[in-house]
């Protein structure tokens, strides 16, 4: 029995990740669990220029769940390149660079840099406002989406995850068109467009209105999401959205995905991944198997 | 290990709204820095912070005021009850540079908390500091303060103890080369403004929403006045009061 | 300083109505709360025929939420209005029918009995699925949903409320196409599509797979479409989804709904929906607000 | 009131993860009835059944066995914990069909909890119940039955006690006029077997997840043998036996 399995190639010491934005870039969290038992690290989300983020509050806490608006605060691809990357490489787990961008030029340029980089997967944020069409996000709409996927994939030629909005109008067919524009894999769900407002100050919480739902309240949505589009596209799927517990990873793993990522769950408890890998070993051996792909549901 | 599930030693009301945890713990922090607590099972997704305000042998003491579901939830909490216990976290204050100077600590409110063991690391080293706590009614804890201060101020709102009025009606940062501050923002924002004035240094312990607590999610920055991120939980919570801009 | 106000020109002693399904025709909670109180109780989702609805599993526990596939069991139009509605009326909270159907006949035919029959309100439930395209939700597309709701709109006279998907493609788009077809007034959101998975069978839990997903967790994604829908369409806008405390509720009132309705909270606290009642006179009184309407956010 | 909050008096455990807890009302229910509990604060969205297993004076008692995280938090709950109850619920078992009849009770596991009530009602009438109790391992609570029944057996099916073997071994359902049955599906349905094939009437009592309890939300609908929905909380959770379609 192995926890051990291959992504799009390359060799995960099991299949949990920590997702991309929760993680920082993994040294963060060096003193408070053992980084080097995880599968793989999604860094922060990159893009080629530094960036400060949102101004103003940029978190609320909801039923099970939490608003983020931290809106990109990364140092820049080459200071990632530079400085983060190899701090990152140190501790392990397969190394996972996360890139948003503005336009999609910013995308190719940050993904031309990272394609040299000695990362061992590319993980395409769609899920970015889209500066020249007034901030509607890239990953709505298939077509604009591609565009995106398609660029990239010309200059990046190592594994390619794309990860989807599960604002998607249709999550199948963006996923579809995904995979047709060039992704070796997906990985869903970002998070949900949600909101809050403070009754007392009676304003909306956050200076942009609407913010990122993640957490366990949103699982049901993304297991949904997960166990369709598995049904739909011939390429490995990794499943994430409120992953908290061994049991929440299992149900991701039987809907069909190759790996799973842990985001939210890491805040309230920090030994929360290492506690799935160890409840995921235990399920396994209950159920006698061998390898993660044979937890997947028949039929 | 810095995440732990323990058992609530003791846990009771020391002032209105006002609890006093125990927690055991062996490993040794820093004065002015914080844990993420959650109780085992809590209703609530995250943890939350609060300042290590005393540690003895084995034991953290916590003192934290109920103002909303997450701290009603650690309120109820009993002797012999399980939480989560992150840390020790944050930066601490900058006990290096206080070594041989005049310190005042300003404490305002539950702000009173992670300035007890400043007090007593003061003291310790043979320099003890004076200490201006400011309360909006009935004080509470100042006894804790008083064997490990020295001069001790008190200033209440309601008048109903000490001076009648706030906090920064007790000192002159002048008489000082150093000053240590916790508090609500405006009260903050009112000790370096007062401070700056008199070209004294002042350090304050700030507060904001967290999700990681250990640097990682980048939830709780806050600005300098160049307009660059500060990470409240990593970088701080302490930072020197005149590069924070207290209106970002 | 009042709570009574105006919804499609019926008065409501106060703007809590009870969400369809939850509340059964409201006679189940008589003896659990003073129902009096309420200002209008939505009907189980009746169609035209009676339906025994789904099989299997009906419900499933989630973080801060549930999932139902209850599957529009009803006695039918016809009993409803000669057996249900009578008690209903009786108990003196406004009353809407929460109207669904499998084909737009047999959404035509419902509404066109109902017409006659002495409610306060339709609410048109459009999250349906439809037999004759192969189970596809009714709610999804404006083009479909549009064709439902201008067909009922023909036969109905009285004040009619659509309520929409969340699943929808684009609610703001939704939202403005069911208006210019007729709806008097938007209620949204309905449950958002989920699923879950029993890890030790492992097998999906409901025979349908997917359901529908309630509660607090969904909350902030519902505030923000009424918060988006209420800019985009001139017509009063029911908040609800995952409204538990009289704080949810104010939330949707300033995010500019005319009334909010309570679903899924009266499972955990029958006294839900009273205690925000009396919570939002509190408000009211604390702000110094005369009237429901001024609560909405300026601007 | 039918909804309350109310606190707990007292919560100890009286068998392996079986626990007792007693709650105050004055509302009079009848055998075979069940409430909805949720702690204060839960980290659960929805309330759980438990049936009424006693009823004196003003205090109910409720017996429950841990196999989850909402029974898991209730066995957490201290004397003086506060608590949602709402009830008493569903139909209670047909005590006016009992009258005079020679009764007997069936129980297996946790699901002995009902039907101590039923036995106290038929002593009562001067009218006990035979009373057959089974479990997987050690007994529990089968000391509380003892005075109210008529002849009382106890299976295990590991042999600790009792007959080694199943409940269904200790009694002939044609040595009575009506059974009333509560335990696991699976017993439940050869109980039923059982008596169907003796002639002799059948009520059990039936679990199925539940939302509102109050028959508003039809979620917790069980299937008769035409195939039509009966609501598990309101037209039960007490059924004929021969209704019910078990394997719908
Ligand atoms: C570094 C640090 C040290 C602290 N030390 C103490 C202390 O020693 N004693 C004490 O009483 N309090 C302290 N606080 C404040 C304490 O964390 C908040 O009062 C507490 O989080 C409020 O939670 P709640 O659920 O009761 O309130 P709610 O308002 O219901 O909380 C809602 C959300 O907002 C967050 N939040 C609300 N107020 C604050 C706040 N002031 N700071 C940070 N997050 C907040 C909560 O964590 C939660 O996520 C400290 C905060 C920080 C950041
Ligand atoms: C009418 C009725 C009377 C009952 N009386 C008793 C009693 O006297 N003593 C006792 O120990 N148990 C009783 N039960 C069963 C009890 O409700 C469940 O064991 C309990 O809900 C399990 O909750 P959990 O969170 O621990 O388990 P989990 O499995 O974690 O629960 C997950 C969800 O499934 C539901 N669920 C799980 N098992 C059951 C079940 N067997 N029946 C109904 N819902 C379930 C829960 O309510 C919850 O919504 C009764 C159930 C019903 C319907
Ligand atoms: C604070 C925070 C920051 C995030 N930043 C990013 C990001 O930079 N890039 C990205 O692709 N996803 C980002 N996410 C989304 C997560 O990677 C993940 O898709 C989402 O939170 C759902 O998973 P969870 O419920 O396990 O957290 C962020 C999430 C949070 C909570
Ligand atoms: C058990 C159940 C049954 C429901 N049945 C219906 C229905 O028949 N018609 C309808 O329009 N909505 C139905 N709904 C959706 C609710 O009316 C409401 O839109 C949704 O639950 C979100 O609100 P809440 O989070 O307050 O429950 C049902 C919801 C639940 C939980
Ligand atoms: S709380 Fe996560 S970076 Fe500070
Ligand atoms: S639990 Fe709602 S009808 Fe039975």
């Amino acid at each position: 029995m192995t926890l051990e399995t291959k992504l799009l190639g390359v060799t995960l010491k099991n299949p949990v990740l920590m997702a991309s934005g929760t993680f920082g870039f993994g040294e963060e969290y060096a003193g408070y669990l053992d980084v080097s038992r995880l599968g793989g690290i999604c860094s922060k989300g990159l893009t080629l220029h530094p960036r400060e983020g949102n101004y103003g509050p940029r978190m609320w806490e909801t039923p099970a769940g939490m608003l983020n608006s931290v809106g990109l605060q990364n140092p820049g691809v080459e200071h990632f390149i530079r400085h983060e990357l190899p701090g990152m490489r140190g501790l392990g787990p397969a190394i996972i660079a996360n890139l948003g961008g503005g336009t999609i030029e910013e995308y190719v340029e940050g993904a031309r840099l990272l394609n040299s980089a000695g990362i061992d997967i590319l993980e395409l944020n769609i899920s970015c406002p889209n500066v020249k069409e007034g901030g509607a996000n890239f990953g709505l709409k298939p077509a604009i989406a591609t565009q995106v996927v398609s660029a990239v994939r010309k200059v990046f030629s190592g594994p390619m995850l794309v990860k989807l909005s599960p604002g998607a109008e249709n999550i199948v067919e963006m996923a579809k068109a995904c995979r047709q524009a060039g992704a070796d894999g997906l990985s869903l769900i970002n998070t949900l467009l949600g909101m809050a407002i403070d009754v007392e100050q009676r304003k909306p919480v956050f200076r942009n209105i609407a913010a990122g739902l993640s957490g366990p309240a949103v699982r049901p949505v993304a297991l949904r999401m997960v166990y369709d589009v598995v049904r739909a596209v011939d390429c490995p799927v990794v499943g994430l959205g409120g992953i908290a517990t061994w049991r929440d990873a299992v149900e991701f793993l039987l809907a069909g995905a190759a790996a799973v990522q842990v985001g939210t769950a890491v805040f309230q408890n920090p030994e929360a991944p290492l506690e799935i890998i160890d409840g995921l070993q235990r399920y396994m051996e209950r159920h006698g198997f061998e390898h993660i792909s044979d937890i997947r549901l028949k039929k | 290990m810095p995440s732990e599930m323990v058992t609530v030693r003791s846990n009771q009301e020391v002032g209105e709204d006002v609890f006093e945890m125990r927690l055991p713990s062996s490993v040794p922090a820093k004065p002015g820095q914080f844990y993420m607590l959650r109780r085992e099972g809590s209703a609530l997704l995250l943890p939350r912070a609060i300042s290590l305000c005393n540690q003895e042998e084995d034991t953290l003491t916590f003192l934290y005021k109920v103002v909303g579901e997450g701290t009603a939830e650690l309120s109820n909490m009993k002797p012999g009850d399980k939480l989560r216990l992150t840390g020790p976290l944050g930066n601490g204050w900058p006990l290096e540079e206080l070594s041989g100077k005049r310190v005042l600590l300003v404490g305002g409110g539950i702000g009173i908390a992670p300035l007890l063991l400043a007090a007593k690391a003061l003291r310790q080293q043979g320099n003890p500091a004076d200490c201006c706590l400011g309360f909006p009614h009935q004080p509470f804890y100042q006894e804790a303060f008083q064997p490990d201060c020295g001069a001790l101020s008190i200033a209440t709102e309601s008048g109903v103890a000490g001076h009648k009025g706030l906090v920064t009606q007790l000192f002159d940062p002048a008489d000082y080369e150093i000053v240590l501050c916790c508090g609500p923002t405006p009260m903050m924002k009112a000790v370096v403004a007062l401070c700056k004035a008199a070209g004294t240094p002042v350090w304050v312990s700030l507060e904001n929403r967290m999700a990681c607590g250990v640097g990682a999610c980048l939830v709780c920055t806050c600005s300098d006045h160049q307009g660059k991120n500060r990470r409240t939980c990593k970088d701080g919570p302490i930072f020197r009061g005149e590069e924070i801009n207290f209106d970002a």
